[in-house]
C-alpha cells in the first residue's frame, strides 16, 4: 500500500519535463515536492498563474498570490499571470497536458464523480467540470476504496458525474490502472499486492497487463496495508 | 479633461437601486472589491442579484451582504467554501436562490456579455446534472451546451494602479474574474491601490482599458484582507 | 456647401468630451485635428489603439505603431494596446460611443451601404460592418449626391448592406440629417442652402425640423457650392 | 531544461507540409511574421489554406506566396487593399478561393478555437450578403448568426520579447491576431526581436504565455519591413 505522499510520487514520474500540468486539492498538492530537482514542469492554476513554484515560507506569503485553492503560493522564474478567460481557454482549449484530480468514483468506461459529496447541503462544482471536459489526459488520485471499504472504481458511477469517459489513468494506495477502450488495464500493483488482491477491491473486471509489474516506490512512501 | 475618481466608495456605489444584478470580481481574496462590497452593505440596497466566483467567507464583505439578507440571488461556480456559514443557512432555508455554474464558463459568459455576442456552444457540462434542460449540439463529433451572456448593472472590482482615465492594472492573481466583469456591466468601479497619472501607466501593460470604467476609488483595502498577512502587501494602509 | 474638412468640423462639434470614438478612413480622419485644444476624446482603432494622438512628424514614425487605415500614428497619455478580440469586444459589445464613417448609401430607415463599391473585382469587408453593427452612434460623413449627381440618400439601398438600420446622423456638404423612427430630419443646413435646395438632392422625404438653422462653420471650411 | 528555441526559420517551417491550414499574424507590417513566411516561401510546401487579416501587399511576405501559386484558400477580411495584386490576379483567373469575414467575427473564431467553444452567435453581419446562408438566431430581440471557431495547422506570428519558455511580448500595435492565432494552431512559432531568460518578462506582462508557443526564433525583422521607418525601429538588425 502506498501513502498518499506515494500516490503522489507514483503521479510524478508519470509527468513529462516541459508539460503544462493542472493539480487539484489533497493528494495532487503534493506532487509538486515529489518531482526531482532540474525536472521543469509549469503548473497552472485556474485563477490565472502558469508557472507556481513551492508555497512561501511563513511571513514571505503575498497577499495577492494564491492558487485556486485560496493557498498562498510562489511562481517560478518564466511564470505568466492572466485573466480568467484565458485561464480556462488554456483548460477548455486542450492547452494543458494533464490534470491530477481527486475523484469520489471513476467508472469503467473513465467517467469521474468529483464534485458532488452524498448529503452535501451546498452543491459546488468550481473550475472541476471545466478540468475534466477540457484537458488532455486526466489524472485521478485516491484511496482505492472508501472509507467503509466499497469500491471507489466502479461499473457505473452512482454519484452525479463531472464528466463522461474523460479518465486516463487511475493512481491509487493499490495500484495504477489504465481506462482503454477495452476497458481497464491494471499496469502496476503497490508494492507487496497481488493483481487479485487490487481486484477484490475493484467491481469492474481488470485485464492484467502482460507487463504488470509491481511499483518501484521509495520506502518512506509506502503505508500499512489499511483496514479495508 | 476626464476625471473618472470618486473620493469614496460610498459615493461610487450610491447608484445601486434595490434589485440590481452586481458583479464582484475577485477570486478568494486577491482582486476583491472589500472597501466598495462593505459600502454597499452600508448602502442598503437590497434584493440583489449577485455574480461572484464563490459566496464569501467569515463575516465581512459578501459574506456579510449575505448575513444581512440583502442578496435574493446568487450565481457562481463555488459557494461550497466550509467559511461561506452566512450564504449556507440562507440557501437551506431557501432565501436565495442558487444558480450553479463551472467556473469556465462563468466567466465566459461574462466575457461573452461585454463582447457584444449573443451566447456560444461550449463542451462544459454536457451529459451532467448542470447542463440538464439546456440546448446541446453535436460540434466536430462532441456533445455542446450553449450559454448565454451574463450581464450586469454593476461591476465592484479591486485593481493595482488606476489613472483618472480608468486605466487598470491588477497585481499577479488579481486580474481574475475581474478583466470580463469591467466589461460586462453598466456600471463599473474600480478601488485601487495607487492613483497614477494619466500615463503614468506603459499602453503595453493596461491590463483593463480606461473604455471599459466609470469610476476608480483610490483606498487602502479591505481591512481584513489587508490584515491577512505582512509582507509584499501593498494593501496596507 | 462644405468642405471636406468642413464636413469634419461639423462632426467634430457633436462628439463630446470623454467620449470614445472610432474613425473610418476618408474624411473622418481629418476630425481629430478640428478638435479645440483641451477637448479629451479618446479614439480607437481597430487593430488595438486606444488613445491615438495625431500623426507623428515625418522620420518618427515607429514601425510598430499604426492605425487600422496602415497609417503611422501616435498615441496620447493614458493610451492602451490590446489584442484583437479586446478590440472589437470594444466595437461589438457597444463600448465606444461614436463611429464616424464614410458611406456610400444611406436609406431613409439608417440602412448603411459602404463596403461593396458597384464592379469592384476584390471585395473586402475589414472591420466596417463590426462597426456598423456594434457601435452605439453611427455617424456618416458623405457628400450629398454621387459624382454623377445622382443621390446617395436613398429610400432603399440598392448596394450590398453594411448593417441595416445602423446610421443615427449623416453629415454631408450640404446637410446635417437625423434618422429617427419617424424618418429622416433635416436639422441643419449648410450655409447658404436652403431646406429646398438640400431636398431636391435627396430621395427620401425629408422632416424639416423646426428648429432647423444653417450651419455654424468658420469661413475656410466652406467650399464652392459643386457641380451636383 | 525546457527551450523552444529554434535557430531558424527554416527549421521552424520544416514541418509544414502541402494542404496544411496556416494562420499568419500581423496586421499590417506590426505583428507579421515576415522572415517565417520568406522562409515558407523557400520550404516549398503548397495547397495551402491561409487565414490572415489581408492578402498581402507588395511582392514580399503573403504576397510572394500568394504570387509563387502556394495558397489554395485565404480566409481573410480585407483582401481589397490596392497593393494586394497578388492576390487580385489569382482570384480573378479564379485560382484562390475567398472566405471573406468580417474583421471581429474573424478574431473571435480564431479566439473560439483557441478557447475550446464550439462556436457562437454575433451580430455582426446578420441580414447582410456575408451571412447568407447562416444559420442565425434571434437572441435578446436582435438577429444573431452562427459563427464556427477556426483553427489551423500552423500559426506564425512575429512578437517583441520571447524566452525559452515560449512567453512572449508585444510592442504597440503588434498584439493584434498574434495572441489568438498562438492559441489556435498545433503547432505555433514566434520570430523574436529579443531573446530574454527565463523570467526577463514581468509575469504581469506576458502577453502570450508559453504554453500556447511550440517554438521561438530570434532573428532581425524581415528586411522589407525593418527599412519602412528609420526610427523607433527594434526590428533593425
Amino acid at each position: 500500500m502506498l501513502s498518499r505522499h506515494g500516490i503522489a510520487y507514483r503521479v510524478s514520474i508519470d509527468l513529462p519535463e516541459g508539460s503544462y500540468v493542472n493539480l487539484g486539492i489533497g493528494i495532487p498538492n503534493l506532487i509538486g515536492d515529489m518531482l526531482p530537482p532540474g525536472k521543469e514542469i509549469f503548473f497552472h492554476s485556474e485563477n490565472g498563474i502558469l508557472g507556481m513554484g513551492p508555497a512561501p515560507p511563513a511571513g514571505q506569503e503575498d497577499i495577492d498570490l494564491i492558487n485556486a485553492g485560496k493557498q498562498y503560493v510562489t511562481v517560478i522564474p518564466g511564470a505568466s499571470f492572466f485573466d480568467h478567460p484565458t485561464s480556462f481557454s488554456m483548460i477548455r482549449g486542450g492547452h494543458i497536458d494533464f490534470c491530477v484530480l481527486g475523484a469520489l468514483q471513476v467508472a469503467a468506461n473513465g467517467d469521474l464523480a468529483n464534485w458532488r459529496t452524498p448529503g452535501e447541503k451546498v452543491p459546488g462544482v468550481g473550475g472541476a467540470m471545466d478540468l475534466a471536459f477540457g484537458v488532455k489526459n486526466i489524472f485521478v488520485t485516491m484511496t482505492h476504496v472508501a472509507k467503509d471499504g466499497s469500491p471507489k472504481i466502479l461499473n457505473n458511477c452512482t454519484l452525479p458525474l463531472t464528466a463522461p469517459r474523460c479518465v486516463r489513468r487511475i493512481f491509487t494506495d493499490m495500484a495504477l490502472i489504465d481506462v482503454t477502450p477495452d476497458g481497464l488495464v491494471l499496469r502496476e500493483v503497490a508494492p507487496g499486492l497481488t493483481p487479485e488482491q487490487v481486484q477484490a477491491k475493484t467491481e469492474p473486471r481488470l485485464t492484467v497487463a502482460a507487463d504488470c509489474r509491481e511499483m518501484t516506490i521509495p520506502e518512506k512512501y509506502r503505508a500499512a496495508r489499511g483496514a479495508g | 479633461m476626464i476625471d473618472k475618481t470618486l473620493k469614496t466608495c460610498a459615493e461610487a456605489v450610491s447608484r445601486v437601486f434595490d434589485g440590481a444584478t452586481v458583479m464582484l470580481g475577485g477570486f478568494g481574496d486577491p482582486g476583491l472589491p472589500g472597501v466598495l462590497i462593505e459600502a454597499l452593505r452600508e448602502h442598503g440596497a437590497k434584493d440583489l442579484w449577485v455574480i461572484h466566483n464563490g459566496a464569501g467567507q467569515g463575516d465581512y464583505a459578501l459574506a456579510g451582504l449575505m448575513d444581512d439578507g440583502r442578496v435574493r440571488k446568487l450565481t457562481c461556480s463555488f459557494p461550497s467554501h466550509p467559511g461561506n456559514k452566512a450564504f449556507a443557512n440562507r440557501y437551506m432555508r431557501g432565501e436565495i436562490e442558487l444558480e450553479l455554474v463551472p467556473q469556465g464558463t462563468l466567466c465566459e459568459r461574462i466575457r461573452a456579455a461585454g463582447a457584444g455576442l449573443g451566447g456560444f456552444f461550449t463542451p462544459t457540462g454536457a451529459g451532467t446534472e448542470l447542463a440538464a434542460g439546456k440546448e446541446t449540439r453535436m460540434i466536430n463529433g462532441r456533445e455542446h451546451v450553449f450559454e448565454m451572456p451574463l450581464s450586469a448593472d454593476f461591476a465592484f472590482v479591486r485593481a493595482y494602479q488606476g489613472d483618472r482615465l480608468g486605466n487598470l492594472t491588477y497585481r499577479m492573481a488579481m486580474l481574475n474574474f475581474n478583466v470580463p466583469m469591467c466589461t460586462a456591466a453598466k456600471h463599473v468601479v474600480a478601488e485601487i491601490d495607487e492613483l497614477v497619472p494619466a500615463g503614468g501607466i506603459d499602453p503595453q501593460q493596461v491590463h483593463t482599458p480606461g473604455i471599459f470604467v466609470d469610476h476608480v476609488v483610490h483606498c487602502a483595502r479591505h481591512p481584513v484582507l489587508a490584515s491577512k498577512v505582512n509582507l509584499q502587501n501593498p494593501g496596507r494602509a
